[in-house]
Protein backbone atom coordinates (compact mmCIF):
# COMPACT_ATOMS: atom_id res chain seq x y z
CA UNK A 1 0.00 0.00 0.00
CA UNK A 2 1.12 3.75 -0.58
CA UNK A 3 0.92 6.82 1.36
CA UNK A 4 1.22 10.36 0.03
CA UNK A 5 2.67 12.46 1.83
CA UNK A 6 3.18 16.37 2.24
CA UNK A 7 5.76 18.67 3.95
CA UNK A 8 5.01 22.36 4.87
CA UNK A 9 6.00 25.59 5.67
CA UNK A 10 9.50 24.54 8.15
CA UNK A 11 8.98 21.38 6.97
CA UNK A 12 9.38 21.73 3.47
CA UNK A 13 12.00 23.94 3.29
CA UNK A 14 14.16 22.10 5.38
CA UNK A 15 13.73 18.79 4.14
CA UNK A 16 13.29 20.46 0.23
CA UNK A 17 10.45 18.60 -0.92
CA UNK A 18 6.35 18.89 -0.92
CA UNK A 19 5.70 15.72 -1.46
CA UNK A 20 6.83 11.88 -1.41
CA UNK A 21 5.29 8.34 -1.57
CA UNK A 22 5.43 5.89 1.49
CA UNK A 23 5.34 2.12 0.80
CA UNK A 24 4.14 0.01 3.68
CA UNK A 25 3.18 -3.72 3.97
CA UNK A 26 0.23 -4.08 5.75
CA UNK A 27 -1.38 -0.89 7.75
CA UNK A 28 0.94 1.22 9.72
CA UNK A 29 0.27 3.53 12.35
CA UNK A 30 1.06 7.34 12.28
CA UNK A 31 3.94 7.11 14.25
CA UNK A 32 5.55 3.97 12.28
CA UNK A 33 5.43 6.38 9.28
CA UNK A 34 7.28 8.95 11.42
CA UNK A 35 9.62 6.56 11.48
CA UNK A 36 10.36 6.23 8.10
CA UNK A 37 10.19 9.34 6.96
CA UNK A 38 12.60 10.91 10.28
CA UNK A 39 15.06 7.54 8.39
CA UNK A 40 14.29 9.34 4.60
CA UNK A 41 15.00 13.11 5.93
CA UNK A 42 17.43 13.22 9.62
CA UNK A 43 16.49 16.78 9.21
CA UNK A 44 13.24 16.58 10.35
CA UNK A 45 14.30 14.59 13.96
CA UNK A 46 14.36 17.90 15.74
CA UNK A 47 10.66 18.25 14.92
CA UNK A 48 9.37 15.02 16.94
CA UNK A 49 7.74 17.39 19.82
CA UNK A 50 6.26 19.65 17.66
CA UNK A 51 4.80 18.21 14.41
CA UNK A 52 1.22 17.11 14.22
CA UNK A 53 -0.69 14.78 11.58
CA UNK A 54 -3.51 15.02 9.51
CA UNK A 55 -4.39 12.37 7.35
CA UNK A 56 -7.38 13.37 4.49
CA UNK A 57 -7.13 16.81 6.29
CA UNK A 58 -8.15 16.20 9.27
CA UNK A 59 -6.04 16.03 11.99
CA UNK A 60 -5.05 12.42 13.97
CA UNK A 61 -2.93 10.76 16.86
CA UNK A 62 0.09 9.07 16.18
CA UNK A 63 -2.29 5.77 16.63
CA UNK A 64 -4.22 6.45 13.52
CA UNK A 65 -3.50 3.65 11.11
CA UNK A 66 -3.11 4.25 7.89
CA UNK A 67 -4.52 3.32 4.60
CA UNK A 68 -4.36 2.80 1.17
CA UNK A 69 -3.71 6.19 -0.88
CA UNK A 70 -4.14 8.13 2.29
CA UNK A 71 -2.72 11.64 2.33
CA UNK A 72 -0.52 11.95 5.63
CA UNK A 73 0.58 15.57 6.18
CA UNK A 74 3.02 16.78 8.55
CA UNK A 75 1.58 19.97 10.41
CA UNK A 76 4.19 21.84 12.05
CA UNK A 77 2.87 23.69 15.13
CA UNK A 78 0.35 26.31 13.60
CA UNK A 79 0.25 27.64 17.03
CA UNK A 80 4.15 28.90 17.58
CA UNK A 81 5.79 26.35 19.10
CA UNK A 82 9.52 24.05 19.00
CA UNK A 83 9.89 25.98 15.40
CA UNK A 84 12.18 28.29 17.57
CA UNK A 85 14.55 25.74 19.20
CA UNK A 86 15.32 24.30 15.83
CA UNK A 87 15.78 27.00 14.11
CA UNK B 1 -28.71 24.40 4.22
CA UNK B 2 -25.87 26.25 6.10
CA UNK B 3 -23.45 26.16 3.18
CA UNK B 4 -25.42 29.45 1.99
CA UNK B 5 -24.88 31.13 4.85
CA UNK B 6 -20.99 30.78 4.87
CA UNK B 7 -18.13 31.95 2.50
CA UNK B 8 -14.95 30.76 3.27
CA UNK B 9 -11.71 31.82 0.74
CA UNK B 10 -7.87 31.04 0.50
CA UNK B 11 -6.96 34.00 -1.79
CA UNK B 12 -3.63 34.66 -3.51
CA UNK B 13 -4.45 38.52 -3.81
CA UNK B 14 -5.41 41.32 -1.89
CA UNK B 15 -8.47 40.90 0.53
CA UNK B 16 -11.42 42.99 -0.30
CA UNK B 17 -13.09 44.47 2.71
CA UNK B 18 -15.63 45.72 0.97
CA UNK B 19 -16.76 42.54 -0.65
CA UNK B 20 -16.34 40.81 2.38
CA UNK B 21 -18.94 43.44 4.16
CA UNK B 22 -21.68 42.57 1.11
CA UNK B 23 -21.01 38.89 0.94
CA UNK B 24 -23.11 38.94 4.79
CA UNK B 25 -25.48 41.62 4.15
CA UNK B 26 -28.61 40.87 5.17
CA UNK B 27 -31.75 42.57 5.63
CA UNK B 28 -32.62 41.32 8.71
CA UNK B 29 -29.52 41.76 10.14
CA UNK B 30 -28.91 45.11 12.35
CA UNK B 31 -25.31 44.29 13.22
CA UNK B 32 -21.83 43.12 11.53
CA UNK B 33 -18.39 42.78 12.89
CA UNK B 34 -16.15 42.84 10.97
CA UNK B 35 -12.21 41.78 12.07
CA UNK B 36 -8.88 42.56 10.33
CA UNK B 37 -5.65 41.22 11.06
CA UNK B 38 -3.27 42.89 9.19
CA UNK B 39 0.63 42.47 8.99
CA UNK B 40 2.85 44.83 11.22
CA UNK B 41 6.02 46.38 10.46
CA UNK B 42 8.15 45.10 13.57
CA UNK B 43 7.75 41.75 15.68
CA UNK B 44 9.59 40.80 19.13
CA UNK B 45 11.15 44.01 18.55
CA UNK B 46 12.78 43.49 15.35
CA UNK B 47 12.12 45.04 11.87
CA UNK B 48 10.14 42.71 9.36
CA UNK B 49 11.18 43.34 6.08
CA UNK B 50 9.00 40.45 4.08
CA UNK B 51 6.06 38.07 5.13
CA UNK B 52 4.68 35.08 3.23
CA UNK B 53 2.19 32.78 4.07
CA UNK B 54 1.82 29.29 3.62
CA UNK B 55 -0.88 26.60 3.76
CA UNK B 56 -1.95 23.56 3.39
CA UNK B 57 -4.82 25.10 1.18
CA UNK B 58 -7.59 22.12 0.66
CA UNK B 59 -7.39 21.22 4.65
CA UNK B 60 -7.21 24.83 5.60
CA UNK B 61 -10.31 25.90 3.61
CA UNK B 62 -12.44 23.05 5.25
CA UNK B 63 -11.51 24.19 8.65
CA UNK B 64 -12.71 27.41 7.86
CA UNK B 65 -15.79 26.24 6.78
CA UNK B 66 -16.02 23.51 9.73
CA UNK B 67 -14.95 27.39 11.97
CA UNK B 68 -17.81 29.21 10.96
CA UNK B 69 -20.35 25.96 11.03
CA UNK B 70 -20.36 25.40 14.33
CA UNK B 71 -20.58 29.67 14.77
CA UNK B 72 -23.54 29.35 12.73
CA UNK B 73 -25.05 26.52 14.72
CA UNK B 74 -24.17 28.37 18.19
CA UNK B 75 -25.31 32.16 17.76
CA UNK B 76 -28.42 33.18 15.88
CA UNK B 77 -26.55 34.83 12.87
CA UNK B 78 -27.26 36.06 9.29
CA UNK B 79 -24.14 35.51 7.64
CA UNK B 80 -20.19 34.96 7.57
CA UNK B 81 -17.45 35.45 5.02
CA UNK B 82 -14.14 34.26 6.32
CA UNK B 83 -10.53 34.51 4.01
CA UNK B 84 -6.76 34.30 4.53
CA UNK B 85 -4.74 35.85 1.92
CA UNK B 86 -1.33 33.18 1.10
CA UNK B 87 1.83 34.27 -0.65
CA UNK B 88 4.02 37.39 -0.28
CA UNK B 89 1.83 40.14 1.26
CA UNK B 90 3.31 43.69 1.94
CA UNK B 91 3.33 45.37 5.20
CA UNK B 92 0.33 46.95 6.49
CA UNK B 93 -2.16 44.80 4.36
CA UNK B 94 -4.81 42.21 5.63
CA UNK B 95 -3.67 38.77 5.69
CA UNK B 96 -6.87 37.69 7.14
CA UNK B 97 -10.24 38.70 7.70
CA UNK B 98 -13.85 37.10 9.13
CA UNK B 99 -17.08 39.04 8.55
CA UNK B 100 -20.01 38.62 10.62
CA UNK B 101 -23.63 39.82 10.52
CA UNK B 102 -26.41 39.47 13.26
CA UNK B 103 -29.77 40.86 13.66
CA UNK B 104 -28.25 41.92 17.51
CA UNK B 105 -24.68 43.30 18.15
CA UNK B 106 -23.71 40.86 21.30
CA UNK B 107 -23.81 37.52 19.09
CA UNK B 108 -22.08 39.13 15.71
CA UNK B 109 -19.08 40.22 17.95
CA UNK B 110 -18.84 37.26 20.21
CA UNK B 111 -19.17 34.93 16.87
CA UNK B 112 -16.57 37.58 14.88
CA UNK B 113 -14.48 37.01 17.99
CA UNK B 114 -15.18 33.23 17.80
CA UNK B 115 -14.53 32.58 14.49
CA UNK B 116 -10.71 34.29 14.35
CA UNK B 117 -10.06 32.53 17.88
CA UNK B 118 -10.11 28.98 16.58
CA UNK B 119 -9.05 29.96 12.95
CA UNK B 120 -5.75 31.19 14.57
CA UNK B 121 -5.28 27.75 16.90
CA UNK B 122 -6.08 25.12 13.91
CA UNK B 123 -6.31 26.35 10.68
CA UNK B 124 -3.27 24.60 9.13
CA UNK B 125 -1.39 28.17 7.50
CA UNK B 126 1.74 29.38 8.39
CA UNK B 127 3.69 32.64 7.89
CA UNK B 128 7.62 33.39 7.13
CA UNK B 129 8.63 36.59 8.58
CA UNK B 130 11.83 37.88 6.74
CA UNK B 131 14.03 40.29 8.88
CA UNK B 132 17.61 41.48 8.86
CA UNK B 133 20.01 38.85 9.32
CA UNK B 134 17.48 35.94 9.35
CA UNK B 135 13.90 34.54 8.70
CA UNK B 136 11.94 32.16 10.81
CA UNK B 137 8.57 30.14 10.18
CA UNK B 138 5.68 31.04 12.65
CA UNK B 139 2.48 29.91 13.47
CA UNK B 140 -0.68 32.04 13.20
CA UNK B 141 -1.51 32.25 16.75
CA UNK B 142 1.37 33.48 17.21
CA UNK B 143 1.00 36.28 14.76
CA UNK B 144 0.87 39.13 17.32
CA UNK B 145 3.34 37.85 19.85
CA UNK B 146 5.99 36.14 18.00
CA UNK B 147 6.40 31.93 18.77
CA UNK B 148 6.56 31.49 22.39
CA UNK C 1 -2.70 64.32 22.73
CA UNK C 2 -5.06 61.60 22.26
CA UNK C 3 -7.18 63.45 20.30
CA UNK C 4 -4.88 63.10 17.55
CA UNK C 5 -6.03 59.30 17.84
CA UNK C 6 -9.67 59.44 17.36
CA UNK C 7 -12.39 60.96 15.08
CA UNK C 8 -15.64 61.34 15.85
CA UNK C 9 -18.32 62.35 12.87
CA UNK C 10 -21.84 63.05 12.65
CA UNK C 11 -22.58 63.01 8.97
CA UNK C 12 -25.64 63.77 6.68
CA UNK C 13 -24.57 61.53 3.94
CA UNK C 14 -23.70 57.53 3.83
CA UNK C 15 -20.87 56.32 5.70
CA UNK C 16 -17.57 55.21 4.33
CA UNK C 17 -16.56 52.05 5.89
CA UNK C 18 -13.57 52.01 3.58
CA UNK C 19 -12.48 55.50 4.69
CA UNK C 20 -13.28 54.39 8.34
CA UNK C 21 -10.72 51.44 8.27
CA UNK C 22 -8.28 54.34 6.74
CA UNK C 23 -8.30 56.47 9.23
CA UNK C 24 -7.70 53.85 11.79
CA UNK C 25 -4.84 52.10 9.86
CA UNK C 26 -1.48 51.87 12.27
CA UNK C 27 1.63 50.24 11.19
CA UNK C 28 2.18 49.16 14.92
CA UNK C 29 -1.57 47.69 14.72
CA UNK C 30 -2.44 44.37 13.75
CA UNK C 31 -5.71 44.08 14.66
CA UNK C 32 -8.89 46.56 13.44
CA UNK C 33 -12.48 45.61 14.41
CA UNK C 34 -14.99 47.82 12.49
CA UNK C 35 -18.59 47.08 13.75
CA UNK C 36 -21.56 48.33 11.38
CA UNK C 37 -24.84 49.03 12.53
CA UNK C 38 -27.38 49.42 9.59
CA UNK C 39 -31.20 50.19 9.61
CA UNK C 40 -33.79 47.08 9.43
CA UNK C 41 -36.36 46.28 6.93
CA UNK C 42 -38.33 45.05 10.36
CA UNK C 43 -38.73 46.26 14.27
CA UNK C 44 -41.11 44.26 16.59
CA UNK C 45 -42.87 42.33 14.17
CA UNK C 46 -43.26 45.39 11.49
CA UNK C 47 -42.43 46.22 8.37
CA UNK C 48 -40.37 49.35 9.04
CA UNK C 49 -40.68 52.06 5.69
CA UNK C 50 -38.61 54.14 6.69
CA UNK C 51 -36.01 55.77 9.03
CA UNK C 52 -34.78 58.84 10.11
CA UNK C 53 -32.19 59.99 12.59
CA UNK C 54 -31.77 63.39 14.49
CA UNK C 55 -29.09 64.69 16.58
CA UNK C 56 -28.55 67.08 19.45
CA UNK C 57 -25.37 67.32 17.13
CA UNK C 58 -22.93 69.52 19.40
CA UNK C 59 -23.38 67.30 22.28
CA UNK C 60 -23.80 63.90 20.82
CA UNK C 61 -20.42 64.85 18.82
CA UNK C 62 -18.83 65.58 22.12
CA UNK C 63 -19.89 62.29 23.77
CA UNK C 64 -18.86 60.43 20.81
CA UNK C 65 -15.36 61.92 21.47
CA UNK C 66 -15.96 61.45 25.20
CA UNK C 67 -16.46 57.75 24.62
CA UNK C 68 -13.39 57.27 22.18
CA UNK C 69 -11.06 59.09 24.59
CA UNK C 70 -12.53 56.80 27.60
CA UNK C 71 -11.59 53.38 25.03
CA UNK C 72 -8.07 54.92 24.32
CA UNK C 73 -7.11 55.42 28.55
CA UNK C 74 -8.39 52.14 29.27
CA UNK C 75 -6.91 49.68 26.52
CA UNK C 76 -3.59 49.39 24.53
CA UNK C 77 -5.15 50.54 21.12
CA UNK C 78 -3.87 52.56 17.87
CA UNK C 79 -7.07 54.64 16.92
CA UNK C 80 -10.64 54.82 16.72
CA UNK C 81 -12.89 56.44 14.20
CA UNK C 82 -16.62 56.70 15.06
CA UNK C 83 -19.73 57.91 12.88
CA UNK C 84 -23.41 58.55 13.09
CA UNK C 85 -25.48 59.45 10.11
CA UNK C 86 -28.39 61.22 10.16
CA UNK C 87 -31.25 62.22 8.77
CA UNK C 88 -33.14 59.70 6.16
CA UNK C 89 -31.01 56.54 5.92
CA UNK C 90 -32.17 54.07 3.47
CA UNK C 91 -33.33 50.77 4.26
CA UNK C 92 -30.18 48.18 4.90
CA UNK C 93 -27.27 51.38 4.80
CA UNK C 94 -25.09 51.74 7.79
CA UNK C 95 -26.55 54.26 10.54
CA UNK C 96 -23.47 54.12 12.76
CA UNK C 97 -20.02 53.20 12.69
CA UNK C 98 -17.09 52.31 14.90
CA UNK C 99 -13.43 51.30 14.09
CA UNK C 100 -10.72 50.25 16.30
CA UNK C 101 -7.31 49.39 15.72
CA UNK C 102 -5.26 47.95 18.36
CA UNK C 103 -1.59 45.50 18.47
CA UNK C 104 -3.30 42.79 19.97
CA UNK C 105 -7.30 41.72 18.68
CA UNK C 106 -8.83 41.37 22.24
CA UNK C 107 -8.46 44.89 22.85
CA UNK C 108 -9.16 45.79 19.64
CA UNK C 109 -12.81 43.26 20.24
CA UNK C 110 -13.41 44.71 23.75
CA UNK C 111 -13.23 48.83 23.01
CA UNK C 112 -15.40 48.35 19.91
CA UNK C 113 -17.88 46.29 21.87
CA UNK C 114 -17.56 49.28 24.57
CA UNK C 115 -17.53 52.08 22.06
CA UNK C 116 -20.83 50.91 20.38
CA UNK C 117 -22.65 50.13 24.08
CA UNK C 118 -21.55 53.21 25.64
CA UNK C 119 -22.58 55.46 22.23
CA UNK C 120 -26.36 53.41 22.61
CA UNK C 121 -26.34 54.57 26.18
CA UNK C 122 -25.90 57.57 26.35
CA UNK C 123 -25.18 59.87 23.02
CA UNK C 124 -28.09 62.16 22.22
CA UNK C 125 -29.33 60.34 19.18
CA UNK C 126 -32.68 59.40 18.30
CA UNK C 127 -34.03 57.87 15.46
CA UNK C 128 -38.18 57.76 13.94
CA UNK C 129 -39.65 54.71 12.43
CA UNK C 130 -42.17 55.43 9.96
CA UNK C 131 -44.47 51.98 9.47
CA UNK C 132 -47.82 51.10 7.80
CA UNK C 133 -50.31 53.15 9.74
CA UNK C 134 -48.09 54.96 12.31
CA UNK C 135 -44.98 56.38 13.12
CA UNK C 136 -42.50 56.56 16.65
CA UNK C 137 -39.55 58.07 18.05
CA UNK C 138 -37.15 55.63 19.98
CA UNK C 139 -34.21 55.52 21.34
CA UNK C 140 -31.07 54.12 20.03
CA UNK C 141 -30.66 51.74 22.51
CA UNK C 142 -33.76 50.05 21.38
CA UNK C 143 -32.52 50.14 17.70
CA UNK C 144 -31.70 46.62 18.03
CA UNK C 145 -35.44 45.02 19.69
CA UNK C 146 -37.70 48.02 19.89
CA UNK C 147 -38.37 50.04 22.95
CA UNK C 148 -39.00 48.12 26.51
CA UNK D 1 -31.22 86.04 33.37
CA UNK D 2 -32.57 84.08 30.07
CA UNK D 3 -31.58 80.75 29.53
CA UNK D 4 -32.08 78.53 25.74
CA UNK D 5 -34.17 75.77 25.77
CA UNK D 6 -33.85 73.47 23.25
CA UNK D 7 -36.16 70.43 22.19
CA UNK D 8 -35.44 67.19 20.08
CA UNK D 9 -37.01 64.18 18.06
CA UNK D 10 -40.29 63.67 19.84
CA UNK D 11 -40.69 66.50 22.03
CA UNK D 12 -39.95 69.12 18.85
CA UNK D 13 -42.91 67.20 17.39
CA UNK D 14 -44.99 67.78 19.97
CA UNK D 15 -44.05 71.00 20.63
CA UNK D 16 -43.75 72.07 17.57
CA UNK D 17 -40.71 73.81 18.44
CA UNK D 18 -37.11 73.67 18.49
CA UNK D 19 -35.73 75.93 20.75
CA UNK D 20 -37.21 78.92 23.02
CA UNK D 21 -35.88 81.12 25.14
CA UNK D 22 -37.16 81.26 29.11
CA UNK D 23 -36.50 84.46 31.32
CA UNK D 24 -35.84 83.94 35.04
CA UNK D 25 -35.62 85.83 38.33
CA UNK D 26 -32.92 85.08 40.42
CA UNK D 27 -30.64 81.10 39.48
CA UNK D 28 -33.73 78.63 38.42
CA UNK D 29 -33.20 74.67 39.35
CA UNK D 30 -33.74 73.00 36.30
CA UNK D 31 -37.07 71.42 37.60
CA UNK D 32 -38.29 75.07 38.10
CA UNK D 33 -37.84 75.52 34.14
CA UNK D 34 -39.16 72.30 33.54
CA UNK D 35 -42.48 72.99 35.66
CA UNK D 36 -42.57 76.47 33.21
CA UNK D 37 -41.83 74.89 30.23
CA UNK D 38 -45.01 72.19 31.14
CA UNK D 39 -47.04 75.43 31.61
CA UNK D 40 -45.95 76.94 28.18
CA UNK D 41 -46.18 73.65 26.68
CA UNK D 42 -49.21 71.08 28.70
CA UNK D 43 -48.21 68.36 25.65
CA UNK D 44 -44.57 67.82 27.69
CA UNK D 45 -46.84 66.82 30.74
CA UNK D 46 -46.46 63.06 30.45
CA UNK D 47 -42.91 63.09 30.04
CA UNK D 48 -42.07 64.14 32.91
CA UNK D 49 -41.12 60.55 33.98
CA UNK D 50 -38.72 59.99 31.16
CA UNK D 51 -37.44 62.93 29.79
CA UNK D 52 -33.47 64.05 31.25
CA UNK D 53 -31.80 67.29 30.70
CA UNK D 54 -28.56 68.24 29.27
CA UNK D 55 -26.98 72.13 30.44
CA UNK D 56 -24.40 73.40 28.01
CA UNK D 57 -23.99 69.87 26.48
CA UNK D 58 -23.49 68.09 29.58
CA UNK D 59 -25.98 65.54 31.45
CA UNK D 60 -27.14 66.85 34.81
CA UNK D 61 -30.18 66.63 37.17
CA UNK D 62 -33.36 68.47 37.98
CA UNK D 63 -31.55 69.94 41.13
CA UNK D 64 -28.72 71.44 38.46
CA UNK D 65 -28.89 75.67 38.84
CA UNK D 66 -29.04 77.74 35.71
CA UNK D 67 -27.15 80.67 34.91
CA UNK D 68 -27.49 83.41 32.58
CA UNK D 69 -26.62 82.40 28.54
CA UNK D 70 -27.42 78.60 29.81
CA UNK D 71 -28.16 76.38 26.76
CA UNK D 72 -30.60 73.70 28.66
CA UNK D 73 -31.49 70.39 26.36
CA UNK D 74 -34.97 67.95 26.99
CA UNK D 75 -33.26 65.20 26.28
CA UNK D 76 -36.37 62.61 25.40
CA UNK D 77 -35.36 58.91 25.96
CA UNK D 78 -31.91 58.04 24.59
CA UNK D 79 -32.76 54.10 25.66
CA UNK D 80 -36.11 53.55 24.80
CA UNK D 81 -38.78 54.35 27.44
CA UNK D 82 -42.04 55.99 28.14
CA UNK D 83 -42.20 57.60 24.75
CA UNK D 84 -44.34 54.25 23.98
CA UNK D 85 -47.22 55.26 26.54
CA UNK D 86 -47.61 58.16 25.57
CA UNK D 87 -47.53 57.63 22.01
Amino acid sequence: MTVKVRFFAVLRERTGVSSTVLTFEGSPSVHEAWQLLQQQYPVLGPFSECVTFAVNREYVNQHHRLHDGDELALIPPVSGGCDREVQ
Amino acid sequence: MEQTRLVARILHNPIDLGEMLAMVSDPSCGATVLFVGSTRDHNEGRQVLELYYEAYEEMARKEMERIAQSALAQWNLGKIAVAHRLGHVPLGEASVAVAVSAPHRSEAFTAARYVIDELKKTVPIWKKEVFEGGQVWIGLQSGSGGPK
